[in-house]
Formats: C-alpha cells, structure tokens, sequence
C-alpha cells in the first residue's frame, strides 16, 4: 500500500469525493488562491473551480452558517476551520443550528455537513491558540464528532463524514499532517462508533484518541521494554458516537487501565472514559482509572512550559506503573 | 378563480401556484380581497394563539404578528414555485400563506403529533420544507447566514428560485447578520446569491427601540457596507409592499444578486405572549400606528373602492373566526405526540438514538 | 431572617455591591428601560442610571468582549445573558478572551467580570431554547464557574462572583427564580469551590447541582417515606473550582454514589464526578456510581416529551436503589 | 531635548511623554528625524525576529510590521500618558513605540522569563499596561469589543484619555467588529466612547486581498453604518498620518465620541514568517509598493530637505543594528522561565492553580 501523509489522504478523501459527488463544495479562509494554510487544500481551486472551492472572508460563524443552509439544500460542504481555535466564533451554528434543526423540524431536513480542521497543541502557539475541543463538542446530541489518528483512519473517515447526513466535527491532528502511513488507494471507509485497537496486550489498557494515541504507542513500547508489561492500546477515534464496548471488553480482560487525553481534566473525555469503565466494568477492575491530562493551565508560549503542559511519556507510564500497583501513588 | 368558499373550504389559505396565475393583476382589486382575506386569516389565526397562550395550552415562548401582516403577505404573493422562505421565531404567519393546513400549523404550537414538526419544534420552529418554508429559528440573527447559504444552493444548483429571507430590526446589529451580508454581497457579484433580505423593521426588538440599539437607524443603509442594493417599503401598505415584492423578486431571480428591503412596520401586539408590562412604549404611540393598521388600511381602501362592503367584510371575518375554530379544536383535541418520538430525529439515517433508554 | 425570591436575592446582591462599590455596572438586553425578562435588574436602571446599567442591542459577543475590556480598566461588569442560550454567540469572549489575557500577559491585567443569566430547561422552550451549561464552560482554566440554588447562595455567591478578580460564569436556575427561601439581610457571602451539603444521610450519597438539588431532596424524602433509605444530598454549588473533598468524604461515609444532571450525559459534570469518586475513593465503593442524565436528544417541544427529557424522581430513585442492590438492573 | 544617544541609548525608543512637549511642532524636521529613527528600529527589530524565527529560536507565529511603520509611529505620536493602545497579533512595533524595553520584548519572542510577559505569550501577545498597551491579541476581531470596552471605561472614570485601537483589513468582515462598532456609536452619543479605531488596511489579510473578502472595498465607510465619523490617510506618508492623528486625536479625547481612520498601507513582508509561498500577490505589486515603503519615503523627504544627510542615515543605521544585535544577545542569554511559572497567572487572587501538580 502506498505511503501516504496525513495531509495527503485528508486531500485525497475529499478530491475523489468531489470528483464523484457534484453536490460536494470546499469552503473557508484562504482555502483557495492561498492553498490553506496547511496546504490540505492546495491544487482544488484549480480543479474544482471557484463555486465548488470557495475562499471566504474571516467570518467563521457566518460562513458555517452558510454551510448549514447549502446542506438543508441538499449540497454537502465541507468547511475548513483555519484552525479549531476559530471555531469558537462558530459555535452558535455548530451547537445550536447544524445540529438541532432536524429535531425541531421535525425530521424535515438533514444537514450533511462537515467542519473540520486541525485541533490540538502545535508548536508555541500559546493560549488563544491551543485547545483539544472534543468533549466540548461532543457533549451535543445531533452532531457526530470525530478524531482520526492515521493518514488511514483520516482518509476512511473523511470519506465516512462526506456521506454522513449529520453535521459531523471532524477534529485533525493538527500536528500531524506531514506524518506518513499506509494509505489505501481509491473508496474506503472507516465508520464511526468503532474504536480501533491501536496494539494489543494483556496488562493494562490505555486509552487514548489523536495524537495521544502515539504518545500511548510509544509508552506501550517502553512498558514492554522496560517491565515486560503488555499494554493494549485503543484508539478511541470516534467521541460521538462513542464506542464504549471495545474498552469494556478490554478491560475485563486487563483489570486496568489509564485514559489519556491532551485536553483540560474536569469534564474531558478521559472522565467519560473512567465514569463508563467504572459503570460497565465495576467488577473486572483491579485499580481505579487512572487519567492523563494536559495542565490544567491555559497554553504556555515558552517552549519548556508548554513541554510540561501537554501530557508526556513519563506521566503515561508512571499512570499505568500504578495501576498496575508498581509504583506507590 | 374557483369560488371563495372552495378555497378557503379546508381551512387553507389559498396557495401560491394560485395566487401566481394572477401575478400580472397582482394588484388587481378582487387579488387584493383576497389578500384581505389571508390577512384576515393570520390575524385570527394569531389572536387564537393569543388565547391558547393565556389558558396555558400554548408553551414556551409565543411570538405573534398582529400588526406586521402586509409584509409577509405581500412579499410571499411574489413566491414562486420552488422559492425558499425562511425566517426568525415569528413565523406563524409564512406557513399560512404558502397553503400549509392551519390545522397542522396550530397543533404544533399545542405541541402535538398532528403538528407541522411533530409537536417537536413549537411555535418558533414552524417548519413546511415541501411549501418551500424553511423555519422558525429561535436565535436572532442565527438563521440569516443560513438563509444565505440556501440562496447560494438556489443558484449552484442554476436555479432562478430565490431565498426569502426576514429578519427584524434588532437582528441587524449582531454579528451573524453581518457576517452573512457580507458572504451574500460578495457571491452576489458572481450571480451566486438570489437572497431578497427583507428586514421587517417594527421598531423594536423586544424592549428596546431601533433608536436606542444603533446610533445610525436607516437600516436598509447598512446593505451600504456590503455592497447590496436596497431600498425602504411602507410595510403598513399591502399594495406597496406588492409593487416593491414582484419588483425586486424578479431582479434578484434574474440577476442572482442579493437585494435587501426595509419594511417599516409596527408590532401592535407585545414582543412576546407572556410579556404584559409595556414600560418601552406609550400607549399613544400603539394608537397612532393602530390607525395604520394594514388590515384596517386595506379595509379602508376596499371599501372606498367598492370591492367590498361593510356586510361581505363582516362575512369574511365570520368566516376566518369559524375556520380558525375549527383549526383550534383539531389542535386541541389532536393527540401529544407518542413518547418514542422522544428519540427520533436526532440523527438521520440508521443511528437515530445514541442514548440509552432506560 | 427574611423570605424573598432567589430573583429578589439575586437583585439584592447586585444593588447592594453596586451602592457600595461605584465600579459595578450592568450590561445585557433589556435589564434597564425593560427591567429584564425576568425582572432581575428590575428598577435598578432608576437606582442607578444609564451609564451603570446599560441596555445593550442584540450582539451578545460584542457586549461581552466590551465587558472584558472595562474589566480590565478596573471596572466590574455584570453581564446579562437573557438566557445563557445566547452566550453561544460570546463564547469567543468568555472562553478565550475573559480566562485566558491574564495568563498571557504574564499576570499583567484582572478580568473581574461576571456572566450570568438563567440556565437549563424552562417549559416548553424546545431545542435552541434548552440547554444546561455547567461542563462546557466548566472545562476552561480562567474561568470560574457556578451554579447556585437556593435563594440563600444565589445572594452570597453573587457577592463573591462580583469581588472575584476573575471571570465567573455565573449560572441561574432559570426554573427558579420564584422559589423562596430565607436570605439574610445586607454582606456575606458564599465562597467558591466548597459544596454543601443540602441533606444528611448515611446510605447513599445523591450529587448535583442547581435545580437537580431540588429533585434529590423530593427523592431523600422519598427513600425515607418509602424504604427507610437515608440519603445524603450534596449541591456542588460550584463546577470550577470544584470541591472534591466533600463528595469523597460523603462517599466514604455511605460507599455508594449517584451523581444527577438535567445536561446530556456525554462529558457531562456526572461523568466528573464518577470519574473523580472511582479515583479518589474507589476501595469504599459498594457498587458502581451510577449517573442518571437528561436524555441524548435535543430540548423537545411537547410537555410530554420535554417531561421525558429531564431527570425525573423515578429516574434517582431507580439509580439510588441500584446501587443500594434493592432492584436488579 | 537630550542628546540623541542618551535617549536610545538603553536601547529603548524616546518614550512619549518626550514626544508630547513637542505635539505643538509635531511636524518639525527635528521631530520627524527622530520618527525616523523609530521606524528604523522598528524596521531592524522585524528583520532579527525573521531571522530568529527562521534559526527556530522564535516559535509559535509571528507576523512582522514591516512596510506599516508610519501607521503606528504616527498614531502613538499623539499619544497622552494615560491613553491605551490595543491590537491584533502584529503588535511588535507598539511596545517599541510606546517605551518598553526593545530587549524585554525580544526577550518574549524568545520565549524567556526576561519577556514582557515572563515568555508565556509570545509574539502575538506582547502587553506592557505600565505603557498603555494592552495586547496584542489573537483572534482577528477579538480585540475590537474589548477596546471599545476600554473605550467606555476611560469615560466612565471621567479621564479626557483615549483608547487606540487598531485592526486590520481582513477584521472588518467579522462580526464582533460589527458588534463592536456599533456599541461605540450607540455610546459615543453620549460622550460615552473615546475609541479611535484605526483601520491598518494593508491590502491582505493573509492570502485574501480585501477585493475578494468584500463588495464594499471602501473599509472606513463602513463605519457610516453605525454613526461613527471616518476618514483615509495615507498610511505610507508619515507626515500625512501625523497630522489625521494629532487632529483625530483631539476631537476624540475631548468628545468622547469614536472616530475611525483607514491607514492604507501594505505589509511588504509574508503574512507570518512561515509563509513564504505568496501566490496570491504578484512580485511586481510588492515591488510597486516598496518603491512607497514608508521609511524610504521619509529618508527621501529628509534628505531633500537637508535635514539628515547619507552619512547620518548611515550611521543611524548602524546604530540600530548595534541595539538590535544587543536585543538579539539579551534575548537569547535570557534564561527560560522557571517551571513553576506554568501554573502562575491562571487566577488572580490566592487560588493561582486548581489542578494537581503530579
Ligand atoms: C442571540 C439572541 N439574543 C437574544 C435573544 C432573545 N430575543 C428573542 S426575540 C428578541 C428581540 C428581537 O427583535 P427583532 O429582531 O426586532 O425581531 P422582532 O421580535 O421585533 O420580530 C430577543 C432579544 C435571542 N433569541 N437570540
Ligand atoms: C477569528 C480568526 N479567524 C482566523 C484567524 C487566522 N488568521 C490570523 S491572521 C489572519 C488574517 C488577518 O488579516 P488582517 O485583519 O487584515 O490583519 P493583518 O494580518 O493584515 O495585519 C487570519 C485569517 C484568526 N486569528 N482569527
Ligand atoms: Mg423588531
Ligand atoms: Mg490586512
């Protein structure tokens, strides 16, 4: 299979859709003559034309709503979020419009409709510009919200999000777009609702999504390496819907586990994790979740405090150390 | 022209295929009885919704159009086949006039299964996607980049339907407004956006008064900034708001440009059902826009013109109060929606509950 | 000492800290000329004049953002969501601007600033109209979040929500602002981040918030009447900061735990509070904490349905006996 | 006045309360000669913090002011101890103007404890309140309700002090800039709202030239919406924008009403220093403007009239480059901030942190 970026395969789900599907449009900030800003667009605007790649003004809770009436129409856009950050301006059509007019319609209308974008910490983007927003958004019933890891996973579930009647938050690694994976060529999908078990073990479970589920690889590594500890590892990959019984299922074969998450602790998604384990597994658990989280602080520009903000490889493993009762708490 | 009864027969207004066959006389004097008629109708219709509030059999928030009927009844006798409407929480008025059944339009203001929208949206979500009626939004300004983006679809899909789009006073000062108005300017360039904006501007939004929400009230001016045409109607004035609807209707069909349209109105009724203190406005002042009622100003002109007599209006408003009658006990005795409806419509397709039911 | 209304109260607080305290003023729709639609600010526009209580237009992001800004000059603005529905509209300014300038200015500004308005269902308000927001603003470090329920709190967290330098986010139980309760007369104050408990008992400890408290009381009784079950009811009364302690203690106490909300149940503060119990407490834990949430659908419209939506009586008390073991699930 | 070198050399630029004495003699030659040093140094600190960036000791983003000197150098001309300046994220030139420490400010670009905000804002946040300057915000349009807040406070507390407040080209399509706009009008009736909006259209925001994000291209009519008076200046020519400054200036300060002046200008850099692919702008356009870079305006004014000569050109030049070289060293030595520092400045009062620290 060919190896792909992450930005590549997100370009590829959505140029072969768009070849294939007229009622697919790309919309946002500098998507077009600019090429976006990550360059996940760069060459449609050539291909596609201006009414199908359609550079917008900085008016992101203006141009989302846009897209949720071109989607009542029965045209399926997909609008760029330069970055998730910005998205905060477009709350009010995301939460309260996109998602909520089938049900007070109704069932009248559907709303296909994607908003996407890169979300996460990057490199010292500091406060305004560095937030996880998944248990932000995934907390609204009517809006799906996903989290692809894989320039695999990102292509299927592109691909999956286009065809989704449902407004869908399709959350990138906004660090990863320049990392390679096998990419299938041509239609695949990856559904939503299913977790991906990212490697599989016996010892502990860790739970994680985006580009924690790396970092959660690479623990997994050196918990092998280092204590013989066989670490399964499950991406999460889609927050709504949730798949709770690919963890249950796990841990009633581990007895413990550990979520990770870069975002804030209170009410984020490795609280839900704990709360669900912890409902449906009561009995399988030989320890309390343990959750990983980022620092409880807005986003640090110096390099060395935003080190310590994100959540590390140390906190990882010393987490499952204790659910494992190898270490003293 | 099939006989008066025979349209109103069931309780609906006449529908607009009708109404087009006439476009050329769309001012013609017995057009205009008609019209009365329909306005007729979405005064009683409201008047009941009134009554329903009070005896608490209407919840929520109940927002009615008393005074504000020639806008929407003029603007929508321009509605072509295929046209989109799509307005704020005061909407009872838009399924009415595009032939939705008041008997449906009602019972979802009594929240019931035989409602336009199950029972599930209420009196600010009134919905009638077939008839073109995209709703009944409940967050000011929220609906105007939506209305917008249907307007750019109607021209991707190289239509010449256009998006009718009403927003009120107060709406033009958020940021979605804005926003929207720009994108629509912007497209319209390009002949990507049959938006009519019409911004029924009935001097206030809620307690406060245009004067006291912006410091430059000519409000069909602000188009100015985004580079759309406009102009203002005296929306008191069915026959105004006729001439000006079919003009603009078909330049913006036609060009695929926005075009924005002030209507100077008055909302005679309070903001809201359950807002009784008035401390935002003098009695005087509802006086004076009562005596430009545009019931009564058409009423006047009908008259005069002896297309109608005191005997054949008293006959219509018989009839309206009859019809909405009826249209109140179906929406009364119509069953509440079954309890499995709970957990429909939150998705489309196969996954339409992701909760538990326990 | 005296009965007044938690509206009454809620007033109180406001005139009060505005007669002593020249930088406090109040901006929002309709508060002044209107009286507010729900007559909170009610005469103050007369007390207190137009440039302290300043009707704003519609334009919820860009009265806030100024309330950031005259916070920061040293002022202590009250802001008016009509209904906190509409601070989707804000969100920018109160989860990105207000929480976050301090720390990237390096502590140079305080952003000493209130929002409020009612939260939560109403009757029949349907599905853009019904929201409870404890979690989504509760994630954000900057923020302080609230959410008080008797009449008592409402008054003395309101005193503390004004003197604090921060930004709260200060959320009314919109269901209740006709309730009574005794409020005392003139200064105190109810500081942040200590729960309370709103009823002893040592079988199982029911946790919530706002007007969810009001319903495990009616079950507390209920238990009592019906099976001699000693409830023990704890109001949170505060989401950010949050007072684990006190939960801990009370689960430790009675080993068992249901945690109660009217928001969705996904990345809910019920979610919190199971994950925080099953870590903090989780060798005292007799069966597992059980959460019981509004339902995953947006606010429906009929009464019928709208009832459904929202945790009922029978809901908390099926949870209570399932963790007591008195009904099988 | 003292001797030039005492003035720069701490390597600070003059601060305003200096350049006040002379507001009467704005435009002398003597004054302009030491704006030009402003702007030089301005000029010479971008050109490090490319550098810096490009050698990866800069992160995050940054965006140079370079080609836009005279609209801030002319603006904070008129500035009086106690106004306020606030901004978007190309913010490096205010501190500079303003009077902070050009070092301490590198320093924040660094990312060190010697920073303007102890390294944990970075570039596109530098604050220094001590000199009016309140940020240095990220989020286009952000600012803009914040500013006009400050604007309101400034009233409130009875000062004759104003709030500068600037925004770029691609904000004005936002709607919290609407919002914003239009609660300034509504106050500054009153007296209530000493903001001067100062609108840098540099022709880009980002990759968007201002003909393709609006219909409306004139940016400061756009105020004509919302009752604030407006004006153009042209951004390049110091001079021209020394004198809307001092003017406007006054007339907000003692109205206390809002004003609004569109600089035209051009950023002659990349958007952000990672961008170096520019398709959307030709080389013969940046080319066309450079040939009316501010500086190289000024420096040819000056010498025409005698005032500077080549050598003092030179040698101010050189100088510029030795503060800026000892800026640069300043910044680099300085030590990261300490790791406690991360949970610091969460929460003002007693409880600073509410996580774990594990
Ligand atoms: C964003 C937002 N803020 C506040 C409200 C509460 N609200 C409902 S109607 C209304 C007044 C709107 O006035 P206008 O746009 O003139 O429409 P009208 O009611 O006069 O038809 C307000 C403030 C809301 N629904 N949405
Ligand atoms: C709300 C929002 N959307 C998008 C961005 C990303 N972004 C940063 S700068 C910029 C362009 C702004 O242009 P302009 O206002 O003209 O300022 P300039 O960069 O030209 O100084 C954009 C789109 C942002 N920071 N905030
Ligand atoms: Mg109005
Ligand atoms: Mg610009």
């Amino acid at each position: 299979m060919p190896e792909k970026t992450y930005r590549e395969a997100l370009r590829e789900a959505m140029s072969e859709e768009m070849e294939r599907d007229d009622s697919v449009v790309l919309m946002g900030e500098d998507i077009g003559v600019y090429g976006g800003t990550q360059l996940v667009t760069d060459g449609l605007l050539d291909r596609f034309g201006p009414n199908r790649v359609i550079d917008t003004p900085i008016s992101e809770d203006g141009f989302t709503g846009t897209a949720v009436g071109m989607a009542m129409m029965g045209m399926r856009p997909i609008v760029e979020m330069m970055t998730m950050n910005f998205s905060f301006l477009a709350v009010d059509q995301i939460v309260n419009h996109a998602p909520k007019v089938r049900y007070f319609s109704g069932g009248q209308v559907e709303v296909p409709l994607v908003i996407r974008g890169p979300n996460g910490g990057g490199v010292q983007l500091s406060a305004q510009h560095t937030h996880s927003l998944e248990s932000f958004y995934g907390q609204f019933p009517g809006l799906k919200v996903v989290a692809p890891v894989t320039p695999h996973d990102v292509k299927g579930m592109m691909l999956t999000a286009i065809r989704d009647p449902n407004p869908v938050v399709f959350l990138e690694a906004g660090a990863l777009y320049g990392t390679k994976g096998e990419v299938p060529e041509g239609d695949y999908t990856v559904l939503f609702g299913k977790a991906r078990i990212a490697r599989e073990g016996d010892d502990v479970t860790l739970i994680s999504y985006g580009r924690q589920v790396n970092l959660c690889l690479q623990v997994a590594d050196k918990l092998n390496d280092e204590d013989d500890i066989k670490a399964e590892v499950i991406d999460l990959r889609s927050l709504r819907p949730f798949d709770e019984e690919t963890i249950i299922e796990s841990v009633k074969k581990t007895h413990r586990a550990v979520a990770v998450q870069e975002q804030w602790r209170y009410f984020g998604v490795a609280s839900e994790v704990t709360a669900i384990i912890q409902d449906k597994a009561f009995d399988y658990l030989d320890a309390p979740v343990k959750r990983v989280s980022g620092a409880e602080v807005p986003g640090p520009y110096a390099r060395n405090l935003e080190l310590a903000a994100f959540p590390s490889e140390e906190q990882v493993a010393e987490a499952a150390r204790q659910v494992l009762y190898l270490e003293v708490v | 022209m099939p006989a008066e009864n025979d349209r109103m027969g069931n309780g609906s207004v006449e529908t607009h295929e009708e109404s087009q066959e006439e476009a050329s006389v769309a001012t013609s004097d017995d057009h205009l009885a008609d019209l009365y008629k329909k306005m007729a109708l979405i005064r009683t219709f409201e008047e009941a919704t009134q009554r329903g509030f009070r005896q608490g059999k209407i919840g929520g928030y109940l927002h009615v159009y008393i005074g504000q009927e020639a806008v929407a009844t003029g603007f929508i006798d321009a509605y072509k086949e295929g046209d989109k409407v799509i307005t704020a929480y005061r909407d009872h008025a838009f399924p009415l006039l595009l032939g939705s059944d008041p008997k449906e339009t009602m019972a979802e203001l009594y929240g019931k299964r035989t409602g336009l929208a199950k029972g599930k949206g209420g009196s600010m979500h009134l919905f009638d996607i077939e008839r073109g009626f995209y709703g009944g939004w409940g967050i000011v300004g929220g609906h105007v980049p939506i209305g917008v983006g249907m307007g750019y679809a109607l021209r991707y899909n190289e239509t010449d339907q256009i998006c009718q789009l009403y927003l009120g006073d107060g709406a033009v000062n958020i940021g979605p407004f804005h926003e929207a108005a720009n994108l629509a300017g912007l497209w319209g360039r390009d002949g990507m956006n049959a938006t009519l904006f019409i911004v029924e501007n009935n001097q206030y939004g809620m307690g406060t008064s245009v004067a006291r929400s912006t410091a430059m009230t000519d409000l069909s001016a602000k188009f100015n900034a985004y580079g759309i045409e406009n102009e203002k109607v005296d929306g008191m004035d069915l026959e105004a708001v006729l001439e000006c609807a079919h003009r603009v209707t078909e330049q913006v069909r036609e060009t695929g440009k926005p075009y924005a349209v002030e209507a100077i109105t008055y909302r005679t009724a309070p903001h809201g059902a359950a807002d009784f203190f008035e401390k935002y406005r003098t009695k005087d002042e509802v006086k004076k826009w009562r005596e430009r009622d545009p019931i009564g100003l058409l009423e006047h002109k009908l008259l005069e013109r002896g297309t109608l007599d005191e005997d054949r209006i008293e006959e219509i408003k018989d009839e309206m109060k009859e019809t909405i009658d009826e249209v109140t006990t179906f929406a009364e005795e119509s069953e509440e929606p079954p309890i499995e409806e709970l957990y429909t419509d939150v998705y489309a397709g196969e996954d339409e509950y992701m909760g538990e039911e326990e």
